[in-house]
């Protein structure tokens, strides 16, 4: 129990990060109109692709064969995802193009 | 390197805009662009600024990079409308695969330096945790992404939660154990990663395929806590915030995802599996199946069309709907979309039935078009709404020789770029027969009583 | 103090001057009235409706008027009636005193006190009053109708399967009281309606209604009291000119311009019925006063150049119930306005008194 | 092939079979149409029209007989025309052949073949020859606008300076064609609508378009294609019981209420017409077949208690010119659907044909 | 102390989630109360686990904390409804100048150490901003206050802005000399204090009296900032969370203030300085002060009304807007207000318009209620909404024998809680008068189309 | 510009914590209607008199009269904040207590 609230107390900001964003992350999703429902989880997911980041990281470490082949692979399928998930987003758009008024 | 936090925080921020801005259709396609943007500097930051990156391995990287963009590039132009569901799916996927070979990448670090008990157990529950969520969302993905190009058919094994379930605990208790040291072999790694490529496998497979959609967003949503765990490992602001703020936003959306398709999500999940037809309503047996269409998805696809065809029946004027309806078409024109009444010569219950509703609510004369005139227009027509009619487009009059109203000239909707049908279940009108336009591709159901659905309808459009 | 009416002797008049309802409030407010048997009949009050009310039925026309001390009638009396009447007492009628001069001798030679209803100003106070309104107001609901019964089309428009039946089209002259009801009842009918008027501020009313005002150059317009005093030659031609394509267009034509105490203007020459439909309705209700086509007779349908011209003179007659009530309300207020329990107050510089006393007392005052 | 019209000789009617506008199909179609002169005048289509629209105009009914292939009318042509026509042609008109088996035997004798509008199927696909709703519709239209014309009272509910007129009770027996045309009309002018109906399921369609429906039980009655076939004297006894209290409110009374080849069902009796308040109107559609109200008479306005009943038995003919376009829209739908360039196909077992045949070249089918 | 750092936690939380439902007018309430849960957890919290608290000063803590409460509860149980605003504002000043006492202290704290000039910079500046903004909302808020029981009037100085903006330029100044240690003597912070305080009574002073509200919403956020100061300066998250929360909620919140005046922020702080009155249309010569409502407060208003009364007026039928009258009556009976039309027998242009345009759009004529049967029912009507009426509601037809329409009946929209007149300008009617109604304390103006504006206020009421 | 830079890349954390809140904070305002303006702002006054837990601690730790003073006054003043903020806001709420439906 102690080390638990120490962990928490310690990692406060860390915490406090965290909360906020998820609470963002909901404030941000609330009300969207559901056309917009398919988009938003296609850009949402070209975000998560930051996971690229990692890639490029282990990847610019590596130092043996396992990681750079493993490393290069991470950083192929991530910006597979980065690329084709605002590519693809992008095109979904494209229906709102047309403004009006 | 401090610069690069400065980066990071900029690119955090463009993606909380992003999405936000991805949430009104008039700045979403821009939101898209910012957070593409923010992503851009955060990996072009990482290879010139973090300390760590070798320079030697740069051809590695960008050659990673140009590939991936190639291919990512051309998937994604090349896919047709209709199936961006599955390429959103496919990368998806491609992102839990990257978050699981870090953990993989970074597990061998920790070999490299010794026995892997020895190591941080929050640092090694954290790889264990990408590994799992990663392979999880690589695995159901790509099936996912099978059934939506209807390679990998719906199947439901016997006591399929119960074995799914059991699953998942069984890795979680893997990963706990190899933590917290009670496992020493460093193969522990491989039976987790294989035991969660099945578990989701197994997690999408029993999903019916109009379900899809709803699954996707949850496991987009786990990518992003695997993303996050990639971040909390390096320490990585812009990965963490981007991950939590995908893994929360997602899970919300999922619920919303949901909830408009009037659903929970465990019902998604675990009850009404198989098909993806959906018996609306206590109607005769269906045979074809029927795609039901949300307020706020009417609401923008007639928004951002040029022309709406309103065909009002029977039903309008049982639930009086008229005002209401008169209501929606000012809106539209408001709108600068041009809105016309289809006048089928025998809707409703007496001769002139719809006249007499629609002159009540004051709509114009000159809107109220004759079957014969607003025929021809149909195919020029982008969005027809069809208000609580059925016989009068009901194509069997014109198909069907043995139907009560085979040589009935009925209204050709079928000719316009869309059909949405407006009333409260699959039950036959005044002749008493199933309409096929129902099962139409071209065609998504609305169900409700016209009244209110139309009022609702107005109030999504006003509120876009 | 006695009030009283009688039947109405004028041919065509079914209307009577007090309601059951405005018979039981004079009786609250401690008047007796006095009715002549039979007078309600044209209007479906029975003679017991005015029992129950609580009025005296008296038998003859005579007995109520030589004992009222007020006689209410819609129409002014004809010589036989003003011979009955009780001298120095009071009557309140329509009286139309500019065209029936010797009708003011007739009286005054009995002493009467005599008020007219047509005279009543138009300021706020006065509306519930306005007998001329609320008249108007059922004469405007009636020519729509009785356009819609001589015309061979329905009003709205029909899809039916035997076909489209197209919208009638209703042209409508004179936007005033009975113009706007006229408006009012024929969109609710379905019609397509067009208004013209020379007064442009009724543009707006007749939009708020729901019609479609036809407008032209009305320089020359004089308008007084709310009244149109006079309108030039030249804007009644402009006006024919551009009214021509409306009328060949127009499937029922309802006229209701009047210029108080003039001959009603022309509006619609028989060059203009010419251009008209075949079977096309003209509802004149200026007639009385002249008429605002060349062609309508009083009193009469005729059919001209194929046009069917209806010269029904008196309008709120047809909907004698509803227009009996309004006028005998009518009544109530202004002898509420007037009365004091010991007879009538003479507040010579009050407007509406003023305005409405023709004669006092055997003194002619206009 | 040449088709005929010639001018409806019955009492009281102004339809003409062939409208312009269906003269210049049939033409476009390659048949000739012939045309009496003067036949479409009671509709306003003068023979210029018909010229104008490639209408053949013969002076005399004879000729048009004489010549025509087939002959359109509106009513059964009497003996005389009968007498005219050529031999072997078709006709095509209301037959009643039921209720008229002489008529039938004389056009045997002269070999015509004999279509009756009256006995369309009411089928989807027949929905545009439909002869008896399109005519049923326009008397709904009718009845309602005589309702208000009869009445003295007006429909609408106002609120005037001069006191609030409460809205007209419109009170209407039967939900039929004509039924709800007549709640949509009265609706529209304003008046409180109710309405009954022996059909249960008439309720929804009577609340669409704003009526109060009142129910009672109807235990016994069969329907047969969409008609009422037979209502029990039970259910009529209840149904009088119980609008008897609708009736007392009624201003206006409409009746529709028919039973295909059978005398009216009495819907409204002397008793329930003592009931009813002074000056208020009925309206008896079915005063043809015996009439809904006992005491209506054929043909007449008639006033008894109090209560004016107007026994009108052509409405549609009070709208000639809506109705006779939309009678031959019928005709027009109904010929193309029978007839090849060559002559009419007689196809036995097509529902349609089967159901209006009633003569084939001399041979009595029905 | 760990356990503080979690009890702030949940209290920076409560703060979140309380702002989040006071947001909507069903959770406001709960919303409150949670926030100020919190709250108590955080300050006992504080009391009892912050190290460095003697419990020798717990007598002053508690003694503090019950002289404050008493007295805090007892105004703001005392204070009328109409007299909200300026408790707000005294409340807010109290804790403007809490803020202030505490940089006052700290500096003290400082200067027991040793020259003020040898301290940290940042935590010096922290302190003086901590003063100034504290000092400026305090003095704000009691200008504010003053201003609102109408014991200060508004007043402009000559050159009022330029003044302004340089005195707030010299203390600004003044304070970075000293975080710097250009300036040595302690009694720095007198100056800063003094003149920080001349600068909130400025400010406030040429404001009207009408945008009072917006500079106290204002005031506001400040006081929140100056608490997150305070937070900075004790590394104390919850005062940190809940003074940037109220800062920023508090500075949008100003924005959306003017916003619904549809004025701008610069606008009232800068221009259209003096009194409250405003003139709104083109009309005569406006000699009381109108007061406008917006269309989500109309909404709010009816929508928790019990009884609304609509009157409509000759305004109503040349908007047209009898379709959507009929639809606002009855989106308020889904609400369980009850509805009635008033019904003036001149309402309009001809006898009966009224009649005539409600039926059209299918009112009910039970709703429609004659004046004489409605007058004595406005005494217990909460809200009357007058649509596009004038004369046939102007008191002058019983007040002024002098006016044309003296002695016609009218409506006695008066004797009703409140009045809303919808209407495009100050113009008069048909008679051409004046309206003393709209200037009656009771009434608020609603400008605006009727039809636009019916329109809107039945979306707000939807949407609430 | 590097101080700054190495500021903010210090406290990093503490940043994004702002930035977040400062995003929390309009997120939650935005579209609120307007008849909650008022109590909104009641509420977001009562809450920032958290400053009363800057005032405890400055007396908690009171030593000399000087503190003392000034921390009882500043715990009276933060007290007022606190408690009269938040009973105002909930007498002004009362007015939504009135539920239907
Ligand atoms: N016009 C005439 O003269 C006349 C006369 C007699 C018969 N007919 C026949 O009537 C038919 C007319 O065709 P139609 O397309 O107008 O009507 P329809 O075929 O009868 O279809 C009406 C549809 O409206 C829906 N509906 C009913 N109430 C509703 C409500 N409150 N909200 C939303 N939807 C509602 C019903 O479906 P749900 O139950 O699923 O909601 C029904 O399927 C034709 O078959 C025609 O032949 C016409
Ligand atoms: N009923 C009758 O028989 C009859 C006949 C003749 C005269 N009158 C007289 O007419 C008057 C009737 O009283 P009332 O209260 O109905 O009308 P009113 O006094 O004429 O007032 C109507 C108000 O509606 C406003 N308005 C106009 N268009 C509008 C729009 N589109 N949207 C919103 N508001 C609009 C106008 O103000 P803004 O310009 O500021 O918008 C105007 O002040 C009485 O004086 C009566 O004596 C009545
Ligand atoms: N006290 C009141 O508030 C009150 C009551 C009733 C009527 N009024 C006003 O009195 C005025 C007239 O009312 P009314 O119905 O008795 O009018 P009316 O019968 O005198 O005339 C009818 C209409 O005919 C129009 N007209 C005259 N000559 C014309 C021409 N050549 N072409 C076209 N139109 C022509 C007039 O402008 C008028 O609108 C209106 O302003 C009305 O609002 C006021
Ligand atoms: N093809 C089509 O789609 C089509 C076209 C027209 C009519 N119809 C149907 O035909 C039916 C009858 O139409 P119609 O107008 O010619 O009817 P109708 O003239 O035969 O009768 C009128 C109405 O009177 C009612 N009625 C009979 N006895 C009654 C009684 N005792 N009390 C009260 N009501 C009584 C009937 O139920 C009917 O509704 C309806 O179902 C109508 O929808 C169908």
């Amino acid at each position: 129990m102690n080390t638990i609230i120490d962990y928490i107390a310690n990692n406060q900001l860390m915490i406090y990060l965290v909360i906020l964003m998820i609470f963002v992350g909901i404030e941000l999703i609330e009300k969207v109109p559901s056309v917009l429902h398919t988009p938003l989880m296609s850009g949402a997911n070209a975000i998560h692709g930051v996971v690229i980041i990692g890639a490029i990281i282990i990847m610019g470490e590596a130092e043996n064969m396992y990681a750079t082949i493993l490393g290069f692979i991470a950083v192929v399928l991530g910006t597979l995802n980065v690329v084709g998930g605002f590519v693809v987003t992008d095109r979904m758009l494209e229906m709102f193009k047309k403004k009006k008024k | 390197m401090n610069f690069l936090q400065i980066i990071y925080l900029i690119a955090s921020l463009t993606f909380v805009i992003g999405i936000k801005m991805l949430g009104k259709p008039e700045s979403a396609r821009r939101g898209n662009l910012i957070a593409a943007f923010g992503m851009t500097i955060a990996i072009f930051g990482t290879i010139f600024l973090y300390e760590g990156i070798k320079t030697s391995n740069y051809i590695w990287i960008f050659g990673g990079l140009i590939v991936g963009t190639v291919i990512g590039t051309l998937m994604a132009k090349k896919v047709k409308m209709t199936g961006m569901p599955q390429m959103v799916s496919f990368f998806n996927g491609m992102g839990g695969a990257c978050a699981g070979i870090i953990s993989l990448v970074e597990f061998d670090h920790i070999l490299h330096t010794g026995p892997f008990t020895d190591a941080d157990p929050v640092k090694l529950g954290i790889i264990f945790l990408g590994l799992v969520i990663g392979s999880i969302s690589f695995a159901g993905s790509m099936i996912a992404f099978g059934k939506l190009v209807e390679k990998i058919k719906d199947k439901v094994l016997p006591l399929q939660q119960v074995v799914n379930i059991g699953l998942l605990l069984l890795i979680l208790g893997i990963a706990a154990a190899a933590t917290l040291g009670y496992i020493t072999t460093p193969n522990v790694l491989f039976l987790i990663l294989a035991l969660s490529l099945l578990y989701g496998v197994l997690f999408v497979m029993p999903i019916g395929g109009a379900d899809m959609p709803v699954v996707i967003s949850l496991l987009n949503s786990f990518t992003g806590v695997a993303a996050a765990m990639g971040g909390f490992l390096y320490d990585n602001k812009v990965m963490l915030f981007g991950g939590i703020l995908v893994g929360s936003a997602g899970t919300l959306l999922t619920v919303v995802m949901c909830k408009a398709m009037n659903r929970s999500l465990t019902n998604v999940l675990i009850g009404n599996f198989g098909g993806g037809s959906k018996d609306a309503g206590e109607g005769k047996a269906i045979t074809g199946s029927i795609k039901e269409i949300s307020k706020s998805d009417a609401a923008v696809l007639m928004k951002y069309s040029k022309k709406v065809v309103i065909v009002p029946g029977y039903g309008l004027a049982v639930a009086q709907a008229q005002h209401i309806c008169h209501e929606l078409e000012q809106v539209l024109e408001d709108e600068g979309v041009e809105v016309k009444y289809a006048i089928h010569p025998v809707a409703g219950r007496m001769p002139g039935h719809m006249n007499v509703l629609l002159a009540e609510s004051n709509v114009s004369y000159d809107k109220l078009i004759e079957m014969d005139d607003i025929n021809p227009e149909f195919k020029t027509t982008d969005v027809v709404l069809i208000v609580g009619a059925n016989d009068v487009v009901n194509p069997a009059a014109k198909n069907d020789p043995s139907s009560p109203i085979y040589g009935m000239p009925i209204l050709d909707v079928e000719d316009a770029a869309h059909t949405i049908v407006m009333k409260r279940s699959m039950k036959a009108g005044y002749a008493g027969i199933e309409n096929e336009l129902f099962f139409s591709p071209k065609n998504s159901m609305l169900f409700g009583d016209a009244k209110k659905t139309l009022t609702e309808l107005v109030s999504e459009l006003k509120s876009l | 103090m006695k009030i009283g009416t009688i039947k109405e002797t004028k041919a065509g008049e079914n209307r009577v001057a007090l309601s059951p309802d405005v018979v039981k409030n004079f009786i609250k407010q401690g008047f007796e009235c006095l009715i002549e048997s039979g007078a309600g009949i044209g209007s479906n009050f029975s003679d017991e409706i005015y029992t129950a009310a609580g009025a005296t039925i008296l038998g003859s026309a005579k007995d109520v008027c030589s004992q009222a001390d007020i006689l209410v009638k819609v129409n002014a009396p004809n010589t036989e009636e003003i011979g009955q009447l009780k001298n120095g007492s009071s009557l309140i009628s329509f009286i139309y005193h500019l065209t029936n001069p010797e009708l003011i001798d007739q009286l005054n030679a009995k002493n009467i006190s005599v008020f007219s209803m047509d005279a009543i100003p138009r300021i706020s106070r006065a509306q519930s009053m306005d007998a001329l309104s609320s008249q108007a107001n059922l004469a405007g609901y009636k020519a729509v109708l009785l356009g819609a019964h001589h015309s061979a089309r329905i009003f709205p428009m029909l899809m039916t399967a035997a076909g489209t039946i197209s919208p009638s089209k209703v042209l409508i002259f004179g936007a005033g009281v009975a113009g706007l009801q006229a408006i009012g009842t024929a969109k609710r009918l379905g019609a397509v309606v067009e208004v013209t008027d020379i007064r442009p501020e009724t543009k707006e009313q007749v939009e708020s209604l729901g019609g479609k005002f036809i407008s032209f150059d009305t320089g020359d317009v004089k308008i007084e009291g709310g009244y149109v005093k006079e309108a030039g030659e030249d804007t009644l031609k402009k006006q024919r000119e551009i009214l021509t394509k409306h009328l060949a267009a127009a499937d029922v034509v309802i006229t209701t311009a009047l210029i108080p105490g003039k001959k009603a203007p022309i509006l619609v020459t028989e060059e203009m019925v010419k251009v008209m439909k075949l079977g096309s309705v003209i509802i004149d209700m200026a007639v009385e006063q002249g008429g605002n086509c060349e062609l309508s007779e009083a009193g009469k349908v005729v059919v001209k150049h194929g046009v069917k011209i209806v010269g029904e003179t008196n309008l709120p007659s047809l909907l004698s119930q509803n227009a009996s009530e309004s006028y005998s309300k009518n009544i109530y207020a202004f002898l509420t306005h007037l009365a004091t329990k010991d007879g009538l107050k003479y507040e010579m510089e009050e407007e509406i008194t003023k305005g409405t006393l023709i004669c006092k007392e055997g003194t002619k005052l206009k």
